[in-house]
């Protein structure tokens, strides 16, 4: 087995952001497990984004510590952050519209190449990366649609391209924000499937209100209220903690848990 | 259209402009014409290809027109050299202005470099080196290379027309680049694009960057050609004309901007002539004033484009083309 | 039997030049709820929006309490007494949360509204983030202001489209209880809801889109044997 | 030291027209999103209009300057109805370039019309006042007063009252504001006659101060962009405090460095840019 | 060729448009005209165009002209600094220039070409009459409100070197570009430099201008202004109540004698104004280039230019003769402005106070640096 920190790919400590006197997040102390599905879920407001937007920096902590892979890396940018593997997906869908479905998934294997800024080159030059491509999209069950152009895709099927070109960063750690909210039922099974997949051998962080989702893939669950962490465990243990159904799932009578 | 067909398109063109001193056209026209077409296509790679409307792009053109202007007038620096460097003034200015305005986005990129290039058009007007509202003149074309001399129309014709179509191929590539590819994507989706990894702002920078230092060549060609650099080339309404072109055109179409420069200049150099020939023919005294009218004219024509014709001229054709070809598959 | 409170016959509506429902056809009475069904994409959303004229252009006939409104523009039919609450909640960020709150004109001649003190009591959270900047409040916050902001007007038919979406389960149980209470109150609600779950114990009656056209239309008690379909046509 | 005041001075009657004119900018810019480019214009035809009633119909200048903005808004509000109403969907760019084809049909018209310089005019509150280190004509005087109410009054209505909600809603999301039971093609209809007839003010206001010509809006509206990329349009008091700022700042650098006069607007831009990218008053993002 | 061709390029649509425009040309086509409208047998044809006092259009304007439409002769209107360029193409192009409405002496001095004429006035002359009358008149303070351009800057050197020369001192100027619209805080600047003089190098509407704005800040009471280079239009849309008891220096004046009221009477019929002196010398540059033509029975540059630097002129704009800098020298007139209740009928706005010789106003041989007079 793996010493403890090194199982550990993400750590904040005393994470607090405050927003004119209000404080979002408080204090928080959150480690992602290497190789895990961690669920963060909680009320309406309990700064589960807000958690997100620190994590990638599109929000700057008031107060605490960003630790990924042991280093830390709360005074990066953005952009730096996304370099070193943590990627994140947005709730709306993510993709450019009118390049093809191959062209989406080359945009994000690119970056490798260490050509993007090579205005000289042929785009000819981009043919190499589409093996891989193709790989990446049949990992979503996307082949068939690789000459399509993206405007055209249903909607489920963005989503699936959109986590085929967050892959293609081979991303060490995923950041998921509500990625089935606004799916009809068979969306959010192909989805829920997809993340499962793609999660060997990844790290996912999620934020999700679908506690079907949840129960079904998350193996570490971080309840969330008022900002600070109210519970933490397996889909067993969190659900069974009263506070946590108070604050959260409401009424025990299981009539309406796990709404979707 | 397929790659072909374009291909033997651009081919005609060409053999049109080798033509253009033999069949009665005035060069000195058509040069004005090339390093519009230049300036336009330069401006079509950030606002067509990248989706950034700058509004300050007379900034480059004048800047390094007057740049070459001095130094070829008087540092007396070979043709070449003064070439050379208009277009790292370009470059320089296109810097400077870029990285202040890609700070912002929309609208209010626009607004700043137009206001960027106003103040480099009051910085102008005041500088003695430019000759303020005099303006350089009669700047010397000299010898290319120490053995072409250019003080010939014809030579000088030829010369321009090798240097803008090389410049076009330069523009043809990026747009068809590693990095043009990544510009599309920022145009998309920028956010998403900042997710994958990219550091946007150094992307848009750049495309400026290469946008003001091509605009900054087309500038230092025309001081060559037409032998003078003048406010009128740092003035707004420059830059208001080259986003016409382009609109004109058809916005990020590779040919649009050859087709809006040439609309326009004709229009601004003929419509004269033509209010009267309309005059004559129709006998309506009203148009032989059109030469007067110039500025209404390009105002309405504006208006038309953006209201009807938000495609271009090659836009409509391209977009007809397909249609066409789709009835028949 | 009375005038339906809607009654939309025909309903075609397109996007700049796509063409998105083909001839909706849909009859709601008074006091009832009635929940839209269908897959993402079905024209669930773009049905609540041709009937306030929000899409690009529409044909057909809609009609509220036997008055026609396709020829109205959108704020005319808002007046007859229509609340909407969008998919995408519409929180204006330059205003508060209480001037959101305030901001949709009562309507004149209702008393039905509720007052500004029930609301903020059914929602805690809106009454303590009161004067927060209404986009800065949590998705789940905005999605109560958006609910909330059409139930002080006075409008008697309200159109909401996914108002479950994003939701705690705690505030979803919330919600239902919330939906029933209006519908006890008399008025008459056209639910569009992905969330089966949440919408099956308060509709009385469900339709099913595909493809911009009504494809099934049954009552609460046929549910049970009605199941197989939805099972097929949605996945549930 | 006279020098320094006096500059001051005749900054502040020069701010006041970049508070009116930015102020229109920012209201016309919230609610239709679109850059008026035809500002200046329309700035110069409040100008232009005066004239013509004074010299054709002999109106005096008080009938004007409520006549005056009445027209520019009615003009206004027939652009809104022709032409703008077709592209509020479209990107930014489209609003902007439109209306710069506006700008060049009316100055182009215009121009034919009068030609570029400037048509005599004298200013109706006659006299001057000695205020000891200067000489200050008394219509200046009351350029920086009506100006300032006019700016004041239009900051009220849209930051405190219900009416003013509307418009800041409206300027988010017009379609789901119009989906409240709000009739909102009027009220953009409006507020661009509004947004223009400040403009038209304005150019009233200036007549008599800066010679009537046709193309007197041209420099003045680009130096007013800059004024709104400074302030950000965020704010109405901030474009409203900064366009008076910024004319004193003019003024100063009148005394210490002249040159630099006409550059000092886009210099601070710059600047600001550096520091606060959103503007001085702007919100971020 | 088959037609003798004649250009003319001038701001049409700007603030020198009443100074020259419309009206210039207008005066060229009546001199064609009253010449029989043929010279060597060949129709005589006008071409005009607005250079919209942008040195580039006129540049390339008289460039397409020579290239395009076999122009002999180009007639420059206003504005110094397009005339400047265009003297440069027609050099290039070797065809003859000449110079009416533009003021600047470096036309024939450090910029003098073998084909420009300066044919009305220019600002050495304007310096010695204007700035000369009122040092003698003991205004020896000086401060100057400037055209920034060519013109301008000429203008200033010019008369400031006349101040100088005459024990006078400068002290300090000030300038603001072509055609501002608002002088005031220039005029402050003016006013605070603590000078008696405030001599306005400029023309036109910006003259105007700034004698309104004068006016209303008082200014006109604590300095004197002396404007430079005033026309006849000016004096008439500021009125004689401002203006009253101001000296200008002029090469023409209407009401100077017997040829120039018969050709102001014609002129004002067409023009429903009176003259300025450029459009009389258009009307004289006009007719001395088709006399020389028919002299030289040839439109070729070198040879008419010979030609008009041989012969001898006279006509009711004045009398004398070419340099070889390119400068017609003749007799120029300090005009000062009447008293409102001096002026008998409409235009009567001036009497001619003094009548200055034309070989001691304009460049001397010891000034001039021109390579052709030497
Ligand atoms: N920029 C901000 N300024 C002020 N308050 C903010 C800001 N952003 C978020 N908040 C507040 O912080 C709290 C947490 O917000 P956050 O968006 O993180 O909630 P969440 O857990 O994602 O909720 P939901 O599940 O509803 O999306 C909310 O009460 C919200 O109003
Ligand atoms: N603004 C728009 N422009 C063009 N097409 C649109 C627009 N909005 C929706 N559509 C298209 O209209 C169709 C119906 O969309 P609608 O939003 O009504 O579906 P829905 O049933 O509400 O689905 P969802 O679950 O995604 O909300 C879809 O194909 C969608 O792509
Ligand atoms: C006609 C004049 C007003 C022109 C001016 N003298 C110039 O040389 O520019
Ligand atoms: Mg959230
Ligand atoms: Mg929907």
């Amino acid at each position: 087995m793996h010493d403890k920190t090194s199982d550990t790919i993400l750590e904040t400590r005393q994470l607090t952001k405050s927003f004119k006197g209000f404080t979002a997040v408080n204090d928080v102390n959150l480690r992602v497990q290497r190789g895990s599905i961690h669920a963060l879920i909680g009320p309406n407001g309990a700064g589960k984004t807000t958690c997100f937007n620190l994590l990638t920096k599109f929000l700057e902590p008031t107060q605490g510590q960003i630790l990924f892979n042991g280093q830390d890396i709360t005074r990066e940018q953005p952009a730096q952050i996304a370099r070193r593997g943590i990627i994140r997906s947005f709730q709306i869908s993510a993709v450019f519209p009118h390049l093809s479905v191959l062209e989406n998934v080359r945009v994000g294997l690119q970056r490798k190449l260490g050509t993007a800024y090579h205005f000289w080159k042929s785009e000819r030059s981009l043919n190499q990366l589409n093996e891989q491509a193709h790989h990446l999209l049949t990992e979503v069950g996307l082949q068939d649609f690789a000459r399509e152009t993206t405007v055209n895709l249903p909607y489920g099927r963005k989503r699936a391209l959109e986590i085929a070109t967050t892959l293609a960063m081979e991303p060490e750690l995923m950041l998921l924000d509500e990625p089935t909210q606004g799916m009809g039922h068979e969306d959010v099974d192909r989805v829920t499937q997809l993340i499962k997949k793609v999660a060997a051998g990844r790290t996912i962080l999620m934020v999700e209100h679908n506690m079907g989702v949840v129960s079904n893939i998350a193996h570490t669950i971080t309840v969330l209220q008022r900002g600070a962490v109210l519970a933490e465990g397996s889909y067993a243990e969190v659900s069974g903690n009263p506070a946590v159904m108070e604050a959260y799932m409401g009424t025990t009578d299981g009539q309406l848990q796990g709404a979707h | 259209m397929n790659k072909t067909s374009k291909n033997i398109l651009y081919g005609l063109l060409l053999l049109v402009l080798l033509a253009v001193p033999f069949i009665g056209i005035y060069p000195v026209l058509v040069m004005k014409l090339l390093c519009f077409a230049l300036f336009a296509s330069a401006f079509n790679l950030l606002l067509g290809y990248t989706g950034l409307l700058s509004f300050g792009h007379a900034a480059f053109l004048g800047g390094s027109a007057y740049v070459t202007g001095h130094a070829l007038k008087v540092w007396g620096v070979p043709t070449e050299v003064g070439l050379l460097l208009g277009t790292l003034a370009g470059a320089v200015l296109g810097w400077l202005v870029g990285s202040l305005a890609i700070r912002r986005q929309g609208i209010y990129f626009t607004m700043i470099t137009l206001a960027l290039a106003q103040m480099l058009f009051f910085f102008c007007l005041q500088m003695p080196f430019t000759g303020g509202e005099d303006g350089l003149q009669a700047v010397p074309r000299g010898q290319l290379l120490g053995f072409i001399n250019l003080g010939n129309d014809l030579t000088m014709y030829y010369v321009t027309l090798l240097i803008t179509a090389a410049a076009f191929l330069l523009i043809m590539r990026i747009v068809h680049s590693p990095f043009g590819q990544i510009l599309k994507a920022i145009k998309e989706n920028e956010p998403r694009a900042i997710s994958l990894g990219y550091d946007t702002q150094r992307f848009k920078l750049m495309v400026f960057v290469l946008s003001a230092a091509l605009s900054g060549l087309a500038g230092s060609l025309k001081t060559l050609a037409m032998g003078f650099a003048t406010l009128t080339d740092v003035h707004w309404t420059m830059s208001g004309s080259v986003v016409l072109m382009t609109l004109v055109g058809g916005l990020g179409t590779l040919s649009g901007p050859l087709v809006g420069a040439a609309v326009v200049i004709a229009l601004e150099n003929k419509l004269g002539e033509f209010g009267h020939l309309v005059a004559s023919t129709t006998g309506i005294e009203w148009f032989n004033g059109l030469g007067e009218s110039v500025t209404m004219v390009i105002g309405f024509i504006f208006v038309v484009c953006v209201l009807a014709f938000r495609r271009g001229i090659m836009g409509e054709v391209i977009a007809l083309v397909e249609r066409w070809r789709g009835k028949q598959a | 039997m009375a005038t339906p409170a809607l009654e939309i016959r025909n309903l075609q509506a397109w996007y700049g030049e796509s063409h998105v429902l083909h001839g909706v056809d849909m009859v709601v009475q008074p006091g009832e709820v009635v929940t839209l069904l269908g897959r993402n994409g079905a024209g669930r959303t773009s049905t609540l929006r041709a009937i306030l004229g929000l899409t690009g252009s529409r044909k057909g006939s809609i009609q509220s309490n036997g008055q026609e409104l396709i020829h109205l523009p959108t704020h005319r039919i808002a007046r007859h007494g229509i609340g909407y609450c969008p998919e995408e909640r519409g929180i204006f960020a330059s205003l508060s949360c209480e001037e959101n709150l305030l901001l949709p004109p009562a309507l004149k001649g209702s008393g039905k509204g509720m007052s500004v003190d029930d609301i903020y009591e059914m929602f805690p959270n809106l009454a303590e983030r009161r004067h927060s900047q209404g986009t800065r409040l949590s998705g789940g916050e905005q999605q109560m202001l958006a609910v909330a902001r059409i139930l002080r007007t006075g409008a008697h038919l309200l159109l909401l489209d996914e108002i479950s979406e994003g939701l705690a389960p705690v505030i979803v149980q919330a919600l239902a209880r919330m939906i029933k209470t209006l519908k006890s109150k008399g008025y008459t609600i056209v639910m569009v809801e992905q969330n089966f779950r949440f919408a099956a114990p308060l509709a009385d009656r469900f339709y099913v889109m595909e493809h911009g056209r009504m494809v099934e239309q049954f009552d609460a008690s046929q549910l049970n044997e009605k199941m197989p379909v939805l099972h097929e046509l949605l996945g549930v | 030291m006279s020098a320094l005041l006096s500059q001051l001075l005749l900054g502040l009657v020069n701010g006041s027209f970049y508070a009116i004119l930015s102020l229109g900018l920012a209201v016309i810019f919230g609610l239709l999103n679109v850059i008026n480019f035809a500002h200046g214009a329309l700035f110069m035809l409040g100008a232009v209009l005066t004239w013509m009633g004074m010299n054709y119909l002999e109106l005096n200048y008080w009938v004007m300057i409520v006549l005056a903005p009445l027209a520019v808004g009615l003009v206004g509000i027939i652009i809104e109805r022709l032409f703008l109403r077709w592209i509020y969907k479209l990107d930014h760019l489209y609003g902007l370039l439109l209306t710069l084809g506006l700008t060049l049909m009316l100055e182009g018209v215009l121009r034919s019309a009068y030609g570029v310089s400037g048509l005599p005019y004298s200013a109706p509150i006659s006299g001057a006042t000695n205020l000891g280190f200067m000489i200050m004509p008394n219509y200046r005087g009351f350029v920086v007063l009506a100006s300032l109410v006019v700016c004041l009054l239009t900051w009220y209505v849209i930051e405190k009252t219900k009416l003013g909600a509307y418009l800041r809603a409206g300027t988010e999301n017009p379609r789901l504001v119009e989906a409240f039971g709000i009739n909102v093609p009027l009220m953009v209809t409006l507020t661009y006659g509004f947004g223009v007839a400040l403009a038209g003010f304005a150019g009233v206001l200036a007549a008599p101060v800066m010679q009537i010509s046709p193309l007197m809006g041209q420099n003045l509206i680009i130096i007013v962009f800059a004024v709104v990329v400074i302030g950000g349009m965020g704010s109405i008091l901030g474009t409203i405090l900064t366009g008076l700022g910024l004319g004193i700042v003019e003024g100063l650098t009148k005394v210490f460095y002249p040159e630099a006069s006409s550059t000092v607007v886009f210099v601070i831009m710059a600047i600001v840019l550096l520091i606060r990218p959103a503007g001085l008053f702007g919100k971020e993002k | 060729q088959d037609k003798v061709r004649i250009g003319f390029t001038t701001d049409m649509s700007s603030l020198y448009s009443d100074v020259d425009g419309k009206n210039g040309a207008m005066a060229i086509q009546m001199a064609i005209d009253d010449f029989g409208g043929k010279v060597l047998g060949k129709p005589v044809e006008l071409l005009t165009a607005d250079h919209q006092n942008k040195a580039d259009i006129a540049a390339s304007k008289a460039r397409e002209w020579f290239d395009t439409q076999g122009i002999d002769v180009m007639i420059g209107g206003t504005n110094s600094g397009t005339a400047l360029a265009t003297a440069k193409v027609a050099e290039e192009k070797k065809k003859l220039y000449i110079v009416n409405g533009a003021g600047s002496s470096a036309l024939t001095n450090a910029a003098c070409s073998p084909y420009t004429v300066h044919y009305a006035y220019d600002t050495v002359a304007l310096a010695k009459g204007t700035g000369g009358a009122v040092v003698k008149q003991g205004g020896k303070d000086w401060f100057f409100l400037t055209a920034d351009y060519a013109f301008g800057h000429a203008l200033e050197t010019d008369t400031g070197n006349v101040v100088k020369a005459a024990g006078g001192t400068v002290k300090g100027a000030v300038r603001a570009p072509l055609n501002t619209s608002d002088f005031s805080s220039f005029l402050l600047q003016a006013q605070n430099s603590g000078a008696k003089i405030l001599g306005l190098a400029n023309a036109g509407g910006d003259t105007i201008a700034s004698i309104k704005a004068a006016s209303e800040f008082g200014i006109n009471k604590s300095m004197k202004l002396a404007g430079l280079l005033m026309f006849i239009t000016d004096i008439h849309s500021l009125g004689l109540k401002d203006t009253q008891g101001m000296y200008l220096t002029d090469s023409w004046y209407w009401d100077k004698d017997d040829a120039s009221r018969a050709f102001a009477k014609k002129f004002f019929a067409k023009a429903k104004s009176m003259p300025t002196s450029i459009h009389a010398a258009n009307y004289s540059a006009a007719t001395t280039y088709l006399k020389a033509v028919a002299a030289a029975k040839t439109t070729d540059s070198d040879k008419v230019m010979a030609q008009l630097k041989s012969m001898e002129i006279s006509d009711f704009f004045g009398k004398g003769r070419i340099r070889p800098d390119g400068r017609y020298v003749h007799d120029m007139y300090l005009l000062e402005v009447k008293k409102p209740s001096e002026s008998k009928s409409p235009w009567d706005y001036m009497k001619v106070a003094a009548t200055l010789k034309g070989e001691e106003v304009f460049t001397t041989k010891a000034e001039s640096k021109c390579a052709l007079w030497k």
